[in-house]
C-alpha cells in the first residue's frame, strides 16, 4: 500500500510477535455492535499519477482571481508574494515539524516565530506578540474575552464597521455566555467617536473592550487615537484590528492608544487560497503578557550557555492550566507565520514601505478612475487607504460578471460580506456599494483599461 | 570523534547564530516593488493625519541572507522528514508530496473568497467531496470544513450543542470529560461558557460508567470523550457510555484526534457519538507546519446539522455546488471557508487512498503500535496491558523509582538516538507517561531501530543513569532553562534607535 | 560539547548511512502506474524476444523512505545556502529562487523539442533575447545556445575555427595555450585533433608576448586564452596578445569562465577574440546542481558565425521566431536546442539585472576580491600583487615551508569553520595555489568572517600546527582514503543475488 | 542592488581599505582600448514581480506537449514525473552545490551518484556507469571515441537507425579528424546485420566499434545479439544506445553482448523542458574502466574507518591528465541524474517494469487502432516497444496541424529529425512517415478518441 512501509510479509511477522492470528484480532476490544461492518464508500485509490490529473481537473475548474486583473480584496489581499517565500516554506524540517514543543531540536522553527514576533511588535506598535491564531476574525475575539478576563467586564463595543464575517464571528461566541456585545453604526463611512453612537453604548464600568478596524472593512481610516481616549476614560481597553501591510506607512496603533492590536495576516506572504489559511495576528501591551491567549516564544540560554529559544510561558495554555487556560488554542498557524517572517525580510524595511505607498497610491487612482466614469457615485468622502467602496448605479451582478468574462474581477459586491445592518450603512445604498481594492501587482495600464471597460458598459 | 584535538570547535558555529534583524544593512534588498507608475499620493491628506513617523525597522537584507539564515534555522529543526516522530495522540505521519503540489495549484492557491460562485465550482467540489468522505468516516451526515484546527472544532461543535439545548429550552450547564482528557476538551468547554466535571477513568483506561452515570444529570449538556481515548484504548463499555448521555438527555461528542486507529473499523456515528471533529493535519496527512495550519472540521448527527456555521459547500442536484447556510446555524466561527489549502491536502490524501486504503491504514498503525508495546514491555512499565489501538502509553516510573531517570531524561536521551520523543507526561494519569504512536507509515526496521533505542535508553539508565540525565549532547541546543524563559520573558528583538 | 560523557555518541548515526538499495522490502512501493486499461501485450512476441528474465534489482521504498533517505544526504552537502562559497574559478554566486520558478513553468518545462514552432513561440523568443543580451556582453554577434557546459562550449568553437581554417585550405594542427589554463583547454584541444603548445606566463602573469610571437606560426590554428586569466588578472598586453595572433592567421579564443569580472566594462569580442565560451551556471547565476546542469554558450565573430551549429533560434522581421541553420554549420554538438531549463534561468537573471545590473555585478565581483586580498595579503603568500579582478590566487608555500601545513590542510581546516574552500592547487603555476573567488553576492559580513578564519588559520598553522593538518573534525565524514578508493575502485551496489 | 549583499556605504568602506578612489581604479589595468565605453544595451532591471509576469508571458506563448494529449516521442518522452522528485530537486543543499571536489562536505551528492551509477549499471547490464554525460547523443560520441582510444582503431560504424540528431553530432565530432563514420542502412525498419549492408563496412582490423541503437530511431528492436557477435568477430566494440525506461522489460544489452551502453536519461524523471536538460548516461564492461570519460564516483572510508564517497579515477580527467584526458567534459548534468536516482527509487523495481510495459502495451494499441482507421500504412513489421512510425497518405503537416488546435499531438514527423539519406529509408516514403510514442500517461480514452479524430480528418 501507498505510505504503508511495512510489507504483507512483514505484517505477519509483526502479527506473530504481538500474538495474533490476524489484523481482526486487534479489534477484539471494540463490541461488535460498535464495528463497522462493511467498507467505507469513499471513491479513492488513484495512482498519483490519476490523483495530479484529478486534482487538476478541479483546480482547472476554477477561474483564480491570482491570475486576472483582480480589484478584490474585502479581508483578503493580492499582493505579490517573493518566490524565496515559498521555497522557505518547502523545506520538509518546516513544514513536518511538529509545535517545537522539544526545543532541543526545535530552534528552527522556535527562532524563526521569535523573530516573527518581534516583526509584529514592531509593525503594532505592541510590546509583544503571540506566535499566531487561526485568523483575524478568531483574534478579534480572543482579544475580546482577553479583555473581558482583565477588566472582569461582559460587555465588549464593536465598531459596526468591522468586517461583517468579524462580527458574526464574535456573536457566535458571544452566544456561549461569556461576554456581550453591542455594536456601534457609521456615519459616512467611518464610526463617529464623538457621536452619541458611541457614548450611548460605552459604559464606564461595564465595558471590557471597544474593537475598532483601521481600515474597516470600507477601506476608511478610523479614527483611533479618539477611539482610545474614549475607551480608556471608561476603562476598557481599545482593540484595534489593523492590516499589517499598511501598518508600514499608517501610524502604529500602539502609538494611537490601542491595548491590543489583531488582525489578518494573510497579506504578508501568503497565497489569498479562497480564504485559508492566512493566520491571525495578536499584539499587546506587556502588562497584559500573562492574559495572552496562543503560544509564545522566548529567548533564554541553554545548559552550556548559549543562546537558545523556547516556548514559554506555557501556563497561559491548555495543556497546562486546562479550563482556566486563557484560550482553547492548541495549533496554531505557524507556517503562514513563518511565510508572513520571510515575506517581511524579503520586502524589508523600505520594501513594505514601497508596496504600502503603491496599493494606497493607486486605491486613489482607480477610484478617480471609476468616478470619472460616471458610472458610480461615492457614498463618502472619507479617509482611506488601499480599498474604498463606491456606489454603482445599476445592477452590480451584471456589471461584474460582465467584466469578469473580459478577465477583471470588478471588487467585491459589500452584500457579499454578510448582513449589513450594523454597519449603520443605508440598507437602500449598502447593496449597491461595491468594495475595491488595489495592490502592488495593479499596474497603471491595467487600472485606464478597467476603467474603459467600465464606461464602455 | 575520537582523536579529536581540543580546538577542533574553534570557530565553527553551532545552535541560533544572529537573528535576521541583526543581519544586513541599510541599504540591503531583496524584492521591491516596480516604480510607482501612477501618481504619488499625499499619505498624511490620503490617511487623515494616521500616518507612522518613523520607518518600520524591520530587517533590511538580501535574498541570499534570506536563503542561508532559514536554512541554518531549518537545520536545527527535526521534522518527519528527518526521522521517526512517534509523538503520541499526534500522529505524526508522512505527508506525501502530492499534496503539497495540489495544494499550491494556481486554481487553488489564487482564489479570492468573493469570487463569482461560477468562477469556484472545482474548489466547491472538492469541499463537498471532503466532506461527503468525513461523513462516510465518522458516520455523521453533517460537515462543516471551517474550523482551523482540533480546538476549533471542538468549540465549534460544543456550540452547536450549546444552541440545540437552548432551542429545546434546556439550560444545561455542565460538561463532563475524562481524566484521560486533552487540555483542549476542558479549556473549550470553558470558553463555550460550560463548567467541566471530570469523570474517572477505571482500571481497564475506559471511562468508568459508575461514575459517568453518578456525574450524569438534566444539568449536562454534553459528555466529551475521546474515542480510542489517550492511553490508545478503545473504549469497551463505549455503547452503554453514549447510551447512558443520551437517557440523560446530554449529547456524546467525540474527540476525533485518534481517529487513525478506527477508519472503517468504527465509526463515531455507528456508536452513539452526535458530534466529532477531526484533525486533518493528523489522520488526513496534512503536514502540522511546525504547530499549524492544521484543520478541524466537525461532523454531526442530522439533528445537530442545522446549527453547524455556514457557510457550508453544497452538492447541488444540477451537477453544480454552492454555498448554504444551515437553517438554525450558530453563525460563523471564522472568516471565510476554512483552511482551503489544508483541505485540498486531505482532499488529495483521500482520493489517494479511498476506502479500502483508509482502512488498511488504521490497521497498520494499530499493528505497528501494538509491535512495539510488545517488544517494548519488558523494558518500561506497561500501566495498561491489554491490546492497544494506534498508540500506548508506557511508564517511566520503574526507572525513575529504581535509577532516578525521569521520562523527561529519556525523552531527551532518544534524541541522541535519532528520534523524536514520544508524547511525555500524558495523560494526566499515567505517571512518568511515555505515549507512544508510531504510525503506519514508519517501516518495520525504524520500529526496530526505535526499539533498540529505547532498550538501550533503558539499560544506561540501570548502568550510567547520569548519561540520560545529562542528555541531549549531539543537538543543536542541549537542555534549555525554561524557567528563566518564563521569570524574565524576552520574546522579542528591539531595535537600537 | 564541553562535559560531554563519552557515551554521548553512542546510537548517533552521522555520515553516510544505508544505501537506498539497502532499505525497503519486497512490497514496498513509492508510485505506480494506473492500472492498464488496454490489451496486455506479450512481451516476448512485441519485442522479438528481447525480453529480460529477471526483474532489474532496483530499490523497492515507500515514499517516506525516500523523503528520509534524501534529507539525510541533503544534510551532508553544503551549497551555497550553506555558506561562503568562494571557489576560484567558478562563481558561487547566490542562484536566485525565481528563475528556479520560472524554469519550472509548465510552458516551459512541458515542451517537447518537436512541436510546431507556432507553439513554442515564448521559447523561442527567451532564446533569442539571452543570445541577444550574451552577444552584447560579449561584443561577438554569433551565438549559439547549444552547449551544454564550458568544456562543450570550447569543444564548439575550436571545431568552428577548424572549419574555418579548414575552408580556407589552411591546414594548421597546433592551438597554443598559456601554462595557467585551466584543464578542459587542453583536453578540448586535444579532442578537436589539434596539437597542444604551451605558453608560458610572464612575471605578471599575462601571457608571455615573446614566448608567444616565437610560438606563432603557419602551423597555429588558435590561441585559447582565459582572460581575466585562471590568475585573476586581466592581461595587460591583451591587445598585443590578440594583434599577434591575428597577424599569424590565427583565431583568438576566449575562455569566458572569468567573465564575471567585466560585464559592461570590457567585451572579449572588442578586444581582439573572435570566440568565446559563456558558463551560464558561473557568471548568470543558474545553479551548478551538484555538478550540472549548466550550459555553455558560445559567442562568435561574424567571420565564425556561419560556422556555428545549428538550430539558431532567430527574430523573424514580422516579430515571430524560427530556428535557422548557419551557412557552413559545423552541424549539431548535441540533440536538440540546449539546456533550455538552464537558459531560462539564466534569461530571467538577465531580465532582472539588465546591462546597468550586469556590470554592477562585475563592480562589486572585483570589488570584493580585491578587499579579500588586501585582507589576507599579510597573512599568506601573494604571487602576483596587483589590482586583481573578480579572484585572486594566494600562496600556502609559506605555511607549508616553516609549519609543514599545507594548502590541503588549510582547506580542510576552513570546513571546520564552517566555509567552502577554495579552489585548490590551481593554477598549476604558483605553488600550493589558494585560488578565492567571494562573489558579488557575499555580504561584507560574511567577507570579513573568511579573513577572520583564514586569519585563524593561519596563527593555527603556526602554534598548533596539528591541528589543520587533522582537519576536518566536524564534517560528516573526514578525510577519505582517496587512494584506496582509486586502487579498489568500488562504484556501485551489487545486489545480493 | 539586488543580489549585492554590498551597500553603498560599505563600498566606500571596501574601496578605502583597498586603497583605491573609486571603483574605476580597479580597472586600471585594463587598457583604455581594451575597456568598453558605453552601457550594455540590455533589457532589464524587472522587479520580481515584473519578472515573474514577464517569464509567465513567454511560458504561455507556448502551448506545451505536457498538458496536451500528446504522441510525441523521438528521443524525448512526456512519462509521469512522481511529485517526489521535484521536491528532492529543489532542495538547495543539492542544487546550490559546486562539484563534489570537497567529500567531506558533500557526501549527499556523492552517495546519491553512487547510487544512480549502481542503478544505471543494474539497468544496462553493465559493471560500472559514470555520472551522467551531457546527453544521449555527446554519450554515444564519447562511447565511440572511447572505443577508438580502446582499439587504436579509427572507424567507427554507426546503424543508420540512430537518432538522425545524434548521427549528426557524431559526424561534427568526426570533423575533427580523431575518427570515421560509415553508416548501415536499415531493411524493413531496422539493420540487417547478417546482410552485405554491414558486413561490407565492418572491416577487421579497422573497425573500432559498431553503434547501435536499440529501439532504434523508428521505435523498433535491433538485433543487439547478432550486432554483437559481428562486432567480436572483427575485433570492434559493440555500443549500444538505449531507452534506459524501457530497460526494466528488454533484454539488458550487458546480456546481450553490448561493450559500451548509452543513452539519453531524460525519460527517467527528468521534464521534457523543450529537449533539455536531460542527460547521457554511459556504462561499460568493468575492462575499459579506466578509459571511461567522465567522473566516477567510488565508496572508500574515512580516516575513522567510517564508509564514505569520493571522486575518484580522476586521473582519467582534464584537470589532471589535460591533454590527456578521457574527455574534455567537467561539468556534467549530476542534478538530472539524481532526478533519475530518485525517479528509480520512486517507481521502483516493480514500478519501473509496470510502466515499461503500458508504455508498450499501449503503443502496441494505438498502432492497432491508427491502421484501422485506413488513415495510415504500416512502413515495415518490424518488432517494436512504445514507439512506431506509420506512413500517413495525406499532407502530414495538415494533419499534425488540425490534430494540434484540437488538442492532440499527433507524433512527430520522421523528417524533422533531420536528414535521413542515412537510414535507408526509401526518400519517398520517409517524408510520410510519422512517429508516435505513447507513454504511460496516455489512457485508452484518449487513444481511441485520437484515433477517432484521426478517422475523421
Ligand atoms: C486528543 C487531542 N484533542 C485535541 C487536540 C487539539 O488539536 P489541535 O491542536 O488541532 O487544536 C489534540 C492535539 O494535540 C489532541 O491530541
Ligand atoms: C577556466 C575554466 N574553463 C573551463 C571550465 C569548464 O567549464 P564546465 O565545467 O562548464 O565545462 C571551467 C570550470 O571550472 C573553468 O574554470
Amino acid at each position: 500500500m501507498r505510505h504503508i512501509s511495512v510489507t504483507c510479509e512483514q505484517r505477519e511477522a509483526m502479527l506473530r510477535a504481538v500474538g495474533c492470528e490476524s489484523v481482526e484480532e486487534l479489534f477484539a476490544d471494540i463490541p461488535r455492535d460498535a464495528r463497522f461492518d462493511r467498507e467505507l464508500a469513499i471513491e479513492g485509490g488513484l495512482a498519483e499519477m490519476e490523483l495530479v490529473a484529478h486534482v487538476r481537473g478541479l483546480a482547472g475548474a476554477n477561474t483564480p482571481a491570482g491570475g486576472m486583473v483582480s480589484f478584490a480584496g474585502a479581508g483578503c489581499y493580492d499582493h505579490y508574494v517573493p518566490a524565496i517565500v515559498d521555497h522557505v516554506l518547502r523545506k520538509p524540517e518546516f513544514f513536518t515539524a511538529y509545535t517545537p514543543y522539544q526545543p532541543e531540536v526545535s530552534q528552527g522553527t522556535l527562532q524563526a516565530m521569535y523573530e516573527y514576533q518581534s516583526m509584529m511588535a514592531l509593525l503594532t506598535g505592541m510590546d509583544v506578540s503571540n506566535a499566531s491564531l487561526y485568523d483575524g476574525a478568531t483574534a478579534l475575539v480572543e482579544a475580546a474575552m482577553m479583555a473581558v478576563r482583565i477588566t472582569r467586564r461582559r460587555q465588549v463595543v464593536c465598531a459596526g464597521t468591522v468586517h461583517p464575517e468579524w462580527q458574526s464571528t464574535l456573536l457566535t461566541y458571544a452566544a456561549a455566555g461569556n461576554f456581550d456585545v453591542a455594536f456601534v453604526p457609521s456615519r459616512g463611512g467611518a464610526v463617529a467617536f464623538d457621536s452619541e453612537d458611541v457614548t450611548s453604548v460605552l459604559r464606564e464600568g461595564a465595558t471590557a473592550a471597544l474593537l475598532v478596524s483601521s481600515p474597516n472593512v470600507l477601506g476608511n481610516v478610523e479614527d483611533v487615537q479618539r477611539a482610545a481616549s474614549l475607551a480608556h476614560e471608561t476603562g476598557a481597553l481599545l482593540v484595534v484590528a489593523a492590516n499589517p501591510l499598511l501598518l508600514a506607512v499608517m501610524a502604529s496603533p500602539g502609538d494611537q492608544g490601542a491595548d491590543i492590536v489583531v488582525g489578518e495576516g494573510q497579506p504578508l506572504g501568503n497565497a489569498m487560497s479562497f480564504g485559508g489559511p492566512g493566520f491571525g495576528f495578536f499584539a499587546c501591551r506587556e502588562e497584559y503578557l500573562r492574559h495572552v491567549p496562543g503560544r509564545l516564544v522566548g529567548r533564554t540560554v541553554d545548559m552550556d550557555g548559549n543562546p537558545a529559544f523556547v516556548l514559554t510561558l506555557s501556563t497561559r495554555e491548555q495543556h497546562i492550566r486546562r479550563e482556566k487556560a486563557t484560550s482553547n488554542i492548541c495549533s496554531n498557524q505557524a507556517l503562514c507565520a513563518l511565510a508572513a517572517a520571510v515575506y517581511l525580510s524579503a520586502v524589508g524595511r523600505d520594501g513594505l514601505a514601497a508596496t504600502a505607498r503603491a496599493c494606497i497610491a493607486k486605491a486613489h487612482y482607480l477610484r478617480e478612475a471609476l468616478l470619472a466614469t460616471g458610472r458610480f457615485r461615492a457614498p463618502w468622502d472619507s479617509a482611506f487607504a488601499h480599498e474604498f467602496g463606491l456606489i454603482y448605479d445599476g445592477d452590480v451582478t451584471a456589471m461584474r460578471d460582465a467584466l469578469f468574462a473580459q478577465g477583471f474581477l470588478a471588487g467585491v459586491p459589500l452584500s457579499m460580506l454578510g448582513p449589513l445592518d450594523r454597519t449603520g450603512i443605508d440598507p437602500g445604498v449598502a447593496d449597491s456599494i461595491v468594495l475595491f481594492a488595489v495592490t502592488e501587482k495593479r499596474s497603471r495600464a491595467e487600472i485606464d483599461e478597467f476603467a474603459a471597460r467600465v464606461a464602455a458598459l | 570523534m575520537t582523536g579529536q584535538p581540543r580546538h577542533a570547535e574553534r570557530g565553527v558555529r553551532r545552535g541560533p547564530r544572529e537573528l535576521i534583524f541583526e543581519m544586513g544593512s541599510p541599504e540591503s534588498r531583496c524584492v521591491e516593488p516596480p516604480a510607482l507608475d501612477v501618481p504619488e499620493v499625499d499619505l498624511a491628506e490620503a490617511l487623515g493625519g494616521a500616518v507612522r513617523e518613523e520607518p518600520v525597522a524591520l530587517p533590511r537584507v538580501t535574498e541570499v541572507q534570506i536563503a542561508r539564515h532559514y536554512a541554518h534555522l531549518a537545520s536545527m529543526n527535526f521534522g518527519v522528514d528527518s526521522g521517526s516522530y512517534p509523538l503520541g495522540s499526534c500522529t505524526m505521519k508522512y505527508n506525501p508530496r502530492v499534496n503539497e503540489d495540489a495544494a499550491r495549484l494556481e486554481g487553488f492557491a489564487g482564489l479570492h473568497p468573493y469570487q463569482p460562485l461560477e468562477s469556484v465550482q472545482g474548489a466547491l467540489e472538492m469541499m463537498a467531496g471532503l466532506a461527503e468522505a468525513l461523513a462516510e468516516v465518522s458516520g455523521l451526515p453533517g460537515v462543516t470544513l471551517q474550523p482551523a484546527a482540533g480546538a476549533h472544532g471542538e468549540l465549534t461543535a460544543l456550540m452547536c450543542i450549546r444552541a440545540y439545548h437552548a432551542e429545546r429550552g434546556a439550560v444545561r450547564s455542565r460538561v463532563l470529560i475524562p481524566d484521560t482528557a486533552h487540555g483542549t476538551n476542558p479549556a473549550t468547554v470553558a470558553m463555550c461558557g460550560y463548567d467541566v466535571t471530570t469523570v474517572r477513568s477505571d482500571a481497564a483506561g475506559g471511562v468508568d460508567v459508575v461514575a459517568l452515570r453518578e456525574a450524569l444529570d438534566a444539568d449536562v449538556a454534553a459528555v466529551m470523550l475521546t474515542n480510542p481515548n489517550t492511553l490508545g484504548l478503545f473504549d469497551e463499555n463505549i455503547l452503554e457510555v453514549t447510551r447512558l448521555v443520551h437517557a440523560a438527555g446530554a449529547l456524546a461528542y467525540c474527540d476525533g484526534a485518534n481517529l487513525n486507529a478506527v477508519m472503517g473499523i468504527s465509526r463515531p456515528g455507528g456508536i452513539g457519538f452526535d458530534a466529532l471533529h477531526i484533525n486533518l493535519h493528523k489522520t488526513f496527512s496534512t503536514p502540522h507546519g511546525g504547530g499549524g495550519p492544521g484543520a478541524g472540521p466537525v461532523c454531526v448527527s442530522a439533528e445537530l446539522a442545522p446549527y453547524l456555521p455556514g457557510p457550508i459547500p453544497v452538492r447541488v442536484p444540477d451537477g453544480t455546488f454552492r454555498f448554504e447556510n444551515p437553517a438554525r446555524s450558530i453563525g460563523r466561527v471564522r472568516s471565510f471557508y476554512g483552511n482551503v489549502g489544508v483541505l485540498v491536502r486531505a482532499y488529495a490524501y483521500v482520493r489517494a487512498l479511498g476506502g479500502a486504503g483508509l482502512r488498511e491504514v488504521s490497521e497498520q498503525a494499530v499493528l505497528s503500535a501494538n509491535y512495539l508495546k510488545e517488544r517494548l514491555r519488558t523494558h518500561y512499565d506497561l500501566p495498561y496491558d491489554k491490546t492497544c489501538m494506534h498508540e500506548f502509553v508506557l511508564s517511566g516510573s520503574r526507572q525513575k523509582r529504581e535509577y532516578g531517570v525521569r521520562t523527561l531524561d529519556i525523552a531527551k536521551r532518544l534524541l541522541d538516538f535519532g528520534f523524536h520523543p514520544p508524547t511525555v507526561y500524558f495523560p494526566l494519569i499515567v505517571e512518568e507517561a511515555l505515549m507512544i504512536e508510531p504510525t503506519e507509515t514508519e517501516s518495520l526496521a525504524e520500529l526496530d531501530r526505535f526499539v533498540d533505542a529505547m532498550v538501550a535508553i533503558a539499560e544506561e539508565a540501570a548502568a550510567e543513569p547520569e548519561v540520560p540525565k545529562g542528555a541531549p549532547y549531539t543537538t543543536p541546543v542541549r537542555r534549555l532553562d525554561e524557567a528563566g524563559a518564563a521569570r524574565n520573558p524576552d520574546l522579542r528583538y528591539r531595535p537600537e534607535v
